[in-house]
């Protein structure tokens, strides 16, 4: 384990907890993007780089725009 | 059962899943001391044995070829799933509707995305068996290029680009052509998904054998499912839109 | 200290499932679950994690560096699909239910009982 | 190697994938045939890989990745007749759905094909595979692909409803495996079955294990819809498409099952080896309150689909407590009771369907005496009714002869009885709905039964003016005899246990998985189960003829008898439906209840 490891999973249990606790949805999107992005981080730090590269598109390009769709989809009703 | 009751009960019982999840992972060996054998053994033989230098992409369509089968079609089945949860929209067969005006600003940064996501999703696709990457992660980059067409506020480019039946016929052959390449080493006298044809040089392009070929038809799968699912995504906005809803 | 990647994937299970059980709008709860995935994705990289190991990836390392385990690694790459197909499943049936009866809230949402 | 193994998974595939590049110019008939040769096609496939593996397992290393020096490199199909038979019956039953389907939908588009096919795939393939990681892909492509199947009908709510709550509990379960199959990873590198067994055995079980297996064991029995993890079955199957509702009842739950056999004998029996006693209880103790609570909710059913989802709940509690009884017959029993009862549900459930596509209702007491207008569903129904309340020796009676045999073996002498009441209940609620739906027999109301259900809401659009009977009524006939005639197969009881306990030899199985021993053929474990099987089948039988009755004129009992039993079952009745609230948060907080609580039990039995 080395610092930056331990540092990196901190920030990502933080962001879980506040993804879980954020019930207004524009922020919501927001707040699991960062979430997606730290996630990507810690893989990097695990020596992951291929699932870092695929959590990247994924919580870059796919989820968010779902989501947001949803959402819309949501605010229009 | 009332909200109370239920959170009564999650809270008593959640404490006791978290209490048995980490008497688990106590058992596990200290972290950064994984024990193997399987990895080890893989990062020993795959790069000779199958000239690649990424053993990742090694275990996704060689060894564990079969387990990434499935996985193709979990992900056809999402979004053929979402096609049928959502074809009211699809069949009311609408002309597309006028794109929203975007600065020009915002256009030519999209315009001038595309070709850079085109060429860097081609890259991480065909470079999957020596750096990290592959069909999936290549796959989702070529379909946000798609994507980034329609943001950039030409929703009619994004579906002239992406007209459902060539969607589909790629879609249908990317997955359908895993299949294929695992019966042809079947025909060949192999085990189904056998890795055949010439192994190449290790950290070339054309390393792997026929693995780059189940590579290739996952990236087609992959890319044109995301292009369904955010075509299917994308129609109910633009529905939406029309009724004057947002 | 070298339980904690572990200790962290328990929390994300449990953070999760509590996300699930209260939340009150489809869209959270989707979210709520992509989040109790992330922590098996968590879990199988930090077993497959080596001390002072490379990545997988013997492109700029000579072959037969120490490197992490690259089986954990491709499970979870699958597994990020599965994340991604019923993320989008989810999602499409809640934009239905928004059309259907109005509402996002699973709570009241309740045809079928007894 | 045996080049059939891998057709099962490759057929529908490839099948499901061409329908899908054709997309949607064939028509309406191109698909409906192509998909019925397919399904056909994988059931000749997977019938043939039953009789190949009659005196030893098919190994089949994917890539041809065989393993080195004990250590698997690859995907093993391990194929052996009963995991074998299940793929074939999932087959079979494939087949039928699409004959039916022809007739029964106005609009099921490509779509509907495609993802029936890729469902099948995912049901082949997760009975075969003998990797844990591969059962977790197939099990989610069983999920994925069933998720937009049961929300079929968008455009009312309890499907949709039925869908999320299907949705959110199945990818818990998805979650509970993946957790449980890197704890084992972690402890023993390997992900090959055999290999787990290997490395497992000999140490006892530590928290790891226990925790581990608690895990996938809950993952399992979400799909299965053990009690309480059953909630969200019966919301689900109540509302999914009749062809779909087949498949998840007749296949999906017991595949659920099968699997905890197929992961317990060649990986966890050897760290569990001196707990078997304790392991037995707990397992039968969940299937007796599975069975149980499964027949009291189907007796409060009024939508005839609900109440064959509530029937799916209880026959799972019978085959969880066969398999649980950890012995060669009641594994063997459990897969005859699978085939043998699945074929009944499966017609009822057509039977179902006639009724909707023919008279436009599934509501036993708006039915009452309409159901004569589909006088062939009336065959069914009762026929079905009969075999489901016990009627000896057809349908699943083989695997209940087992059962009761293999109980007696291991000193559970209460279980047959226990459950053979269970059958009275779900058996005399079925002869009940037949006789108040066809012969217009019993009391127009009945408030002791769930609310009214809204219209049905089943696809169909047209009521069928032109009605077609061979291609509705044919699968359901087709599939009641065939359900009733399994039990005739000679010597099939000895067989099947001689088959079991192959599986269940964990050293020679590993041998034969890992280094290709071909250990000698078995001969057949004859049954000699006396007559007590047919004494619990014909008094189950005769009884639930007397409990339909009460289930039908109840209302007219003597008013001290219901006041008084009302006074001690009304609360106990209001608490069991309100349990069922149909709320996906409440669901999910009983998932949590069930795992902690499984594995608190588990602890404190086996430590």
């Amino acid at each position: 384990m080395i610092p930056l490891q331990a540092m990196v999973i901190a920030l990502v249990a933080g962001a879980a907890l506040a993804v879980v606790l954020t019930r207004d949805l524009v922020r919501l999107a927001l707040i699991s993007s960062v979430y997606g992005l730290l996630l990507v981080v810690l893989f990097v730090v695990l020596q992951a780089p291929d699932v870092a590269l695929s959590a990247l598109v994924v919580s870059g390009v796919g989820l968010p725009f779902v989501i947001a769709v949803a959402i819309a989809i949501d605010r229009a009703r | 059962m009332s909200r109370g009751f239920r959170l009564g009960l999650f809270a008593a019982s959640a404490v006791g899943l978290a209490a048995l999840l980490l008497w688990g992972v106590a058992g596990l060996p200290d972290f950064g001391h994984y024990a193997g054998p399987y990895g080890y053994v893989l990062n020993a033989v795959a790069p000779n044995e199958r000239h690649v230098t990424n053993v990742v992409t090694a275990t996704v369509f060689d060894y564990r070829g079969f387990d990434t089968l499935g996985e193709e079609f979990i992900l056809f089945s999402a979004a053929m799933g979402v096609a049928l949860l959502l074809r009211d929209v699809r069949d009311e067969e609408r002309e597309p509707p006028e794109d929203g005006i975007r600065s020009d600003a915002v256009r030519l940064v999209g315009v001038a995305l595309v070709p850079v996501l085109v060429a860097l999703g081609l890259y991480v696709v065909a470079h999957g068996f020596i750096t990290p990457g592959g069909g999936f992660q290549g796959g989702v980059v070529l379909a946000s290029a798609f994507l980034v067409v329609w943001l950039a506020g030409e929703y009619r480019a994004f579906r002239r680009l992406t007209p459902t039946p060539a969607v589909d016929l790629v879609k249908g052959s990317g997955a359908g052509g895993y299949v294929v390449v695992g019966l042809a080493a079947l025909l060949l006298g192999n085990a189904f998904l056998h890795n055949f044809g010439p192994l190449g040089t290790a950290g070339t392009l054309a390393s792997g054998g026929s693995a780059l070929l189940l590579n290739l038809a996952s990236a087609l799968e992959v890319a044109a499912a995301f292009v369904l699912i955010f075509t299917e995504f994308g129609e109910e906005l633009v529905n939406v839109r029309l009724r004057g809803g947002g | 200290m070298s339980y904690l990647p572990y200790a962290l994937a328990v929390w994300l299970f449990i953070v999760g499932l509590y996300g699930v059980v209260t939340s009150r709008h489809l869209i959270h709860l989707a979210v709520c679950l992509t989040v109790m995935q992330s922590s098996s994705y968590v879990l199988l990289l930090s077993i497959g994690y080596v001390n002072r190991g490379t990545a997988p990836i013997f492109a700029d390392v000579p072959k037969g560096t120490r490197a992490v385990d690259p089986v954990v690694q491709a499970l979870t790459l699958t597994d990020v699909v599965v994340s991604v197909a019923v993320v989008a499943l989810l999602l499409a049936m809640a934009m239905q239910v928004r059309k259907r009866s109005g509402t996002g809230d699973p709570d009241k949402l309740h045809t079928v009982e007894g | 190697m045996d080049v059939l193994v891998a057709l099962p998974v490759a057929i529908p595939l490839l099948t499901a994938a061409a329908l899908a590049a054709s997309g949607h110019i064939l028509g309406r008939r191109v698909d409906d045939i192509v998909g019925i040769v397919a399904a056909a096609a994988t059931a000749v496939v997977s019938t043939l890989l039953v009789l190949r593996t009659l005196d030893h397992d098919l190994v089949y290393w994917f890539g041809g990745w065989t393993p080195r020096h004990g250590v698997a490199l690859g995907i093993a199909f391990d194929v052996e007749p009963l995991s074998a038979a299940v793929a074939a019956f999932a087959a079979v039953l494939t087949t039928a759905s699409f004959v039916y389907a022809w007739r029964y939908f106005d609009e099921a588009g490509t779509l509907f094909h495609i993802l029936m096919l890729t469902f099948l795939a995912a049901m082949s393939g997760f009975a075969l595979s003998g990797d844990l990681f591969n059962m977790f892909v197939f099990f989610e492509l069983m999920t994925v692909s069933t998720f937009a199947l049961v929300g079929y009908q968008v455009h009312s709510e309890a499907p949709l409803q039925g869908a999320i709550t299907f949705a959110v509990t199945n990818a818990i379960a998805s979650f509970f495996l993946i957790t449980g199959l890197a704890l084992v990873y972690g402890r023993t590198g390997a992900l090959n079955l055999a290999q787990i067994g290997r490395a497992l055995q000999g140490n006892g079980h530590d928290g790891l294990v226990i925790v581990a297996f608690t895990l996938l064991l809950a993952g399992f029995l979400i799909k299965a819809g053990v009690v309480p993890f059953h909630f969200w079955l019966s919301d689900a199957y109540a509302v999914a498409p009749i062809p779909v509702c087949v498949l998840l009842s007749a296949v999906m739950s017991d595949l659920g099952i099968h699997a905890v056999a197929r992961i317990y004998w060649p990986a966890f029996s050897g760290a569990f080896h001196a707990d078997v006693p304790e392991l037995r209880a707990l397992i039968v103790g969940a299937g007796v309150l599975t069975a149980a609570v499964g027949a009291a909710m189907t007796f409060f059913q009024r939508d005839l689909k609900r109440m064959l989802a509530f029937l799916t709940i209880s026959h799972v509690g019978v085959l969880v407590c066969a398999v649980g009884l950890l012995t060669a017959r009641g594994l063997a029993g459990s897969v005859l009771y699978v085939i043998g009862d699945g074929f009944v549900k499966a017609a009822l459930f057509l039977a179902v369907g006639i009724l909707v596509r023919r008279i436009g209702d599934g509501d036993e007491l708006r039915l009452r005496g309409r159901g004569l207008d589909a006088p062939l569903a009336a065959v069914v129904f009762f026929g079905g009714a009969f075999l489901v309340s016990g009627l000896p020796p057809f349908g699943s009676f083989l695997g209940w002869s087992l059962l009761v045999r293999s109980s007696g073996d291991v000193g559970y002498g209460w279980l047959p009885p226990v459950l053979a009441l269970c059958a009275v209940v779900t058996g005399g609620t079925l002869v009940r709905a037949s006789a108040r739906v066809f012969l217009g027999w019993g009391d127009a109301n009945d408030p002791l039964l769930s609310a009214e259900p809204p219209e049905s809401e089943e696809e169909p659009g047209e009521r069928e003016s032109r009605f077609s009977p061979p291609l509705l009524f044919g699968p359901a006939l087709a599939l009641l005899i065939v359900g009733a005639g399994f039990s005739f197969v000679p010597g099939l009881a000895g067989h099947a246990t001689a088959w079991a306990q192959r599986l269940q030899d964990r050293p020679t199985h590993a041998a034969e998985v890992l280094a290709g021993t071909v250990p000698p053929p078995a001969s057949p474990v004859p049954l000699h189960a006396g007559l007590a099987p047919y004494g619990y089948a014909i008094g189950s039988w005769v009884l639930a003829i007397g409990f339909a009755v009460f289930g039908l004129y109840r209302q007219r009992l003597p008013g001290l008898l219901r006041r008084g039993a009302g006074r001690v079952l009304d609360r106990p009745v209001a608490v069991l439906k309100g349990l069922h609230s149909g709320i996906v948060g409440d669901y999910v907080a009983w998932l949590t209840f069930g795992a902690a609580t499984l594995g608190g039990l588990l602890t404190l039995l086996v430590r």
